[in-house]
């Protein structure tokens, strides 16, 4: 129980439902160790990016109970919102890149929102695009940049402000496996610095690769375990492998 | 107002430096420049108004019609006599035989006053303010009484009626272009709005306060709205200029009454101000209201 | 025109119903409402004019001033003898003894017409066309010396220049409304382009010709043209009515002359027609050189 | 000599430069069979969607010569170009659904802009998005959709018309392994029916499974075996696998 108090994210019987239809999460029960690395996966259409949402705030639930930074997040203020939401990093599926700005002030993004001054910008940015292997590319816009590069650019832009939780949803759909392997090394690296971790993935090899990493498998809305502790060890590998 | 205009630190890498949507600032011009050509309108028709009302009101034409030359030059010498004894005349004027002959040129064809027509006299008088024309006019036909008095006022009447009408369009010109000018401008922000959605959602999601997410969109429509009054504005001024031109040209003591003081001219240039202010607070409000609906 | 708003086969599903961009149609429809305005204005005007010009150009009133009774009375007979026998006057009206009393009130105060002064004869007639009003003045000044003529459309000289001033404004807004109409459609339309810029992309890879994507922008841009064409001519025909019933209010014979007829209220709705037309031309220009540019 | 003259795609010493920067794309020449199979691979940034482009006709070569369906693409009337392009199926990398209109409509829009008529649309749509098991969602718009949801909508929409060539750039990168292992056998469906396939992906998975499949590897715009004809015989893997 003080374990279970001590955890950076609790959810407790989270149900979702957009609109009028069926809920497409229900009895969503779990926490998250601070320091932890989580991957998040099942099949498409299972709730993976929903279940995110919930965690980036960017989605109320219909019902239930979540805790992030020891805070009620279903009845909180909404004016304490935007504090937490600069703890946290996210890496959206679709990107969301802002089509107007260069890859590098993109990138700046969230430390510009923070009010960081603008000379303590550049020397972080231009790190963290080298890093993705996008120093040269700093002055492109999202549309003259490849698939690929473009997931990179989203990769840089939630890791930059150094988040407390970062949230990657499919976040080496678009690159190849050395790359991934890349970002991976780039997320391990943030882990061991205290970052709280979670990446919902279709792909086995990031699965495998990660030993320490915790694996929660969620299918049609469902955590099928439902004892709300985690579970999945290491190695139990959620679909065959060909 | 400055406050509205400064960029923030680092505001140019936030929010994308387009205008609100293509044509809205034109269109916005367009409709400050009738609602500045209104209020002109509105604001010279006063002007006009007040002059006809202070100054021709009072100011009457004495005609004598006599064919006997002798009783004329007898009852133009009363008429005369007592118009400069009576102290409720502020001024007279005696109309020359020139005058009289380009006045009546038009009834009277080229041949003009000959011997079988009996020369009239005409004399201009003003009278005092707070004094009843019936009065004075009776005490001109108790001395000349082959008077005609004519009161300019009343040969105005029609004008004056008129200008009326054309400053009733006016000011329902003036209050329609407010109007749309405001809906413009809240309409306008809504499609912006909708136009950055996606990357006004971002951007909160990453932490940006709503105060931050407006501040750029207060600022871009009070611009876009300063914008379109400067244009509309001077656009204005230039039309006005031809126009007080043209009726400088006209010679018309009327239409000349019709004018601007600087006061009123000042007054038409705090519109694209005023308007910007507007369109900064209609800006903070749509887009504070639209984020409160989102998480 | 129809087969501009007629939708193609399953065009509903190619492209979004949304319209050109918030508020452009409003804006369009206000500008409309401008146009038609200031194009009522001008034909009203011309009307007016032409009413002056042809009707009270020809009308005279003349007025006998004379303190003896009897001489007043010979050349008030003579007067009106001459002017029946004369065949260039097509009418004459002799002003009874109460519409004078009425006419010469603002003068003379309550008092009236009293014995210390004379009565004055007034009679009104209409001169024939083509028939020089000196001609006729000289020949009514020399069987009645006493009378003095006034010429109508001498004495609304100043109500024709301002009526002029007003149409020359009116003119100037109809342009100017014309042109920000047409650079609004083509802004728009512009906008819109760029608003679903991905989709023309996406369908123009699918093998979309030029022809079926201009055809829905087209049809879209014609559509809300004649949206904010009608509402503003709408608007425009209501005002117009309110305006004319307070002009039937003023009883003033000038500004019953400046009514529009039916042939001026049809060339008025035509305006949202010719609109949609220009707008779905400017549109179908504006796509296919867009598209043009693309592989 | 007449083998590479029948081919349906043949590109002679082509480039592609965007704006004024260096090659993204230099001396590319290959043939492709009708009714081949092939795989584009390598690296993030390599020119694979490039490439892709110019097949689709999005783009003309900055030099080079192109044929396609026996016509010479580059020098070809602007007026002819809609007729080919609807001849050929794309699966854009970033999906590029209608935002405003629902699945059904998206994956419908191929056979609108064809003039199919209206009662020959409904029966074909529906039991396309049966196949990608979306059965139920015709209705919803894209951004009510999971990631992998889109993606399948993107793939109904470019094989609906049933198109000579397909053309998918990274066409599995949101969906699990099963449904990727079904959209496979969905494009290998076609391609027994006759239709040229090109894939691009970093997927390894996929390169594996196709056994009759070509594989064309691309590394910073070039494809490095240089005589123009096709190599990567089945098996020969772009990239170690872990
Ligand atoms: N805004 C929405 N409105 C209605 N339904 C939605 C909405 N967003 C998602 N859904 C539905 O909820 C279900 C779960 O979607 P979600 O995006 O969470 O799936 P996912 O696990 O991320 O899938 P994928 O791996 O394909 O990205 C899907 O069936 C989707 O269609
Ligand atoms: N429109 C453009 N303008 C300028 N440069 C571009 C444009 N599109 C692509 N590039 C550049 O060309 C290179 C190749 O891009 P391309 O999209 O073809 O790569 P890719 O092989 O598809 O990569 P990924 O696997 O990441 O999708 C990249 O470096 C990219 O930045
Ligand atoms: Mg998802
Ligand atoms: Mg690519």
């Amino acid at each position: 129980m003080a374990l279970a108090m001590s955890g950076i994210v609790q959810f407790e019987n989270v149900g979702l439902r957009y609109g009028t239809g069926a809920e497409t999460l229900s009895d969503i029960s779990f926490t998250l160790r601070q320091g932890g690395f989580y991957f998040l996966t099942g099949p498409s259409g299972a709730g993976k990016t929903s279940l995110l949402k919930l965690l980036y705030l960017a989605q109320r639930p219909s019902r239930g109970m979540i805790r992030m930074f020891d805070q009620d997040i279903v009845t909180m203020s909404r004016d304490l919102l935007p504090g937490l939401r600069r703890r946290i990093g996210v890496v959206f599926q679709d990107f969301r890149l802002l089509p107007h700005l260069s890859a590098f002030d993109n990138v700046a993004l969230p430390l510009r929102i923070a009010g960081v001054r603008e000379r303590e910008i550049y020397a972080p940015v231009h790190e963290m695009l080298n890093w993705v292997g996008l120093g040269e590319r700093g002055a492109a816009r999202p549309a003259t940049l490849s698939g690929g590069e473009q997931q990179r650019v989203a990769i840089a832009r939630a890791v930059i402000a150094r988040p407390e939780v970062l949230i990657a949803d499919e976040p080496t759909g678009n690159v190849d496996p050395d790359m991934a392997a890349r970002l991976l090394y780039l997320f391990e690296a943030l882990n061991r610095l205290g970052t709280t971790i979670i990446v919902a993935t279709h792909d086995l090899h990031l699965l495998s690769r990660i030993t320490s990493a915790e694996i929660i498998r969620i299918d049609a809305g469902r955590i099928p375990d439902p004892t709300g502790q985690l579970r999945n060890p290491v190695g139990v590998k959620p679909y065959r492998t060909p | 107002m400055m406050r509205l205009l400064r960029p923030v630190a680092g505001e140019r890498q936030l929010l994308p430096e387009t205008r609100l949507t293509g044509p809205v600032p034109w269109m916005l011009a367009i409709m400050m420049l009738m609602a500045v050509l209104a209020a002109a309108a509105t604001l010279a028709i006063d002007n006009g108004v007040a002059r006809i009302g202070g100054d021709l009101e009072r100011r009457i034409t004495i005609q004598l019609v006599e064919p006997n030359p002798d009783r004329m030059e007898i009852q133009r010498a009363a008429l005369l006599g007592y118009l400069r004894r009576e102290p409720a005349i502020a001024h007279v004027q005696e109309v020359g035989a020139d005058e009289l002959k380009r006045l009546l040129a038009p009834w009277l064809g080229d041949t003009g006053l000959g011997a079988d027509l009996p020369v009239p006299a005409m004399v201009d008088a003003e009278i005092r303010a707070g004094v009843a024309i019936s009065a004075i006019s009776r005490r001109i036909m108790a001395v000349a009484p082959s008077a005609r008095i004519d009161n300019h006022a009343a040969a105005l009447a029609p004008v004056a009626q008129l200008m009326g009408t054309v400053r009733a369009i006016a000011v329902m010109v003036l209050a329609m272009m407010l109007v749309a000018i405001m809906a413009a401008i809240v309409l306008a922000v809504r499609a912006a709005l909708d136009t950055h959605r996606s990357t006004i959602d971002v951007m909160h999601l990453m932490g940006a306060t709503d105060a931050q997410l407006a501040q750029h969109f207060q600022r871009r429509a009070a611009v876009d709205t300063l914008f379109g009054g400067t244009v509309g504005l001077g656009v204005a001024a230039l039309l006005l200029w031809l126009l007080s031109q043209q009726v400088a040209a006209m010679e018309s003591e009327l239409a000349g009454a019709a004018t601007l003081s600087v006061a009123d001219l000042a007054l038409l240039a705090t519109v694209p101000i005023i308007g910007a202010t507007v369109a900064a607070l209609v800006a903070r409000v749509t887009v504070i209201r639209t984020l409160r609906k989102m998480l």
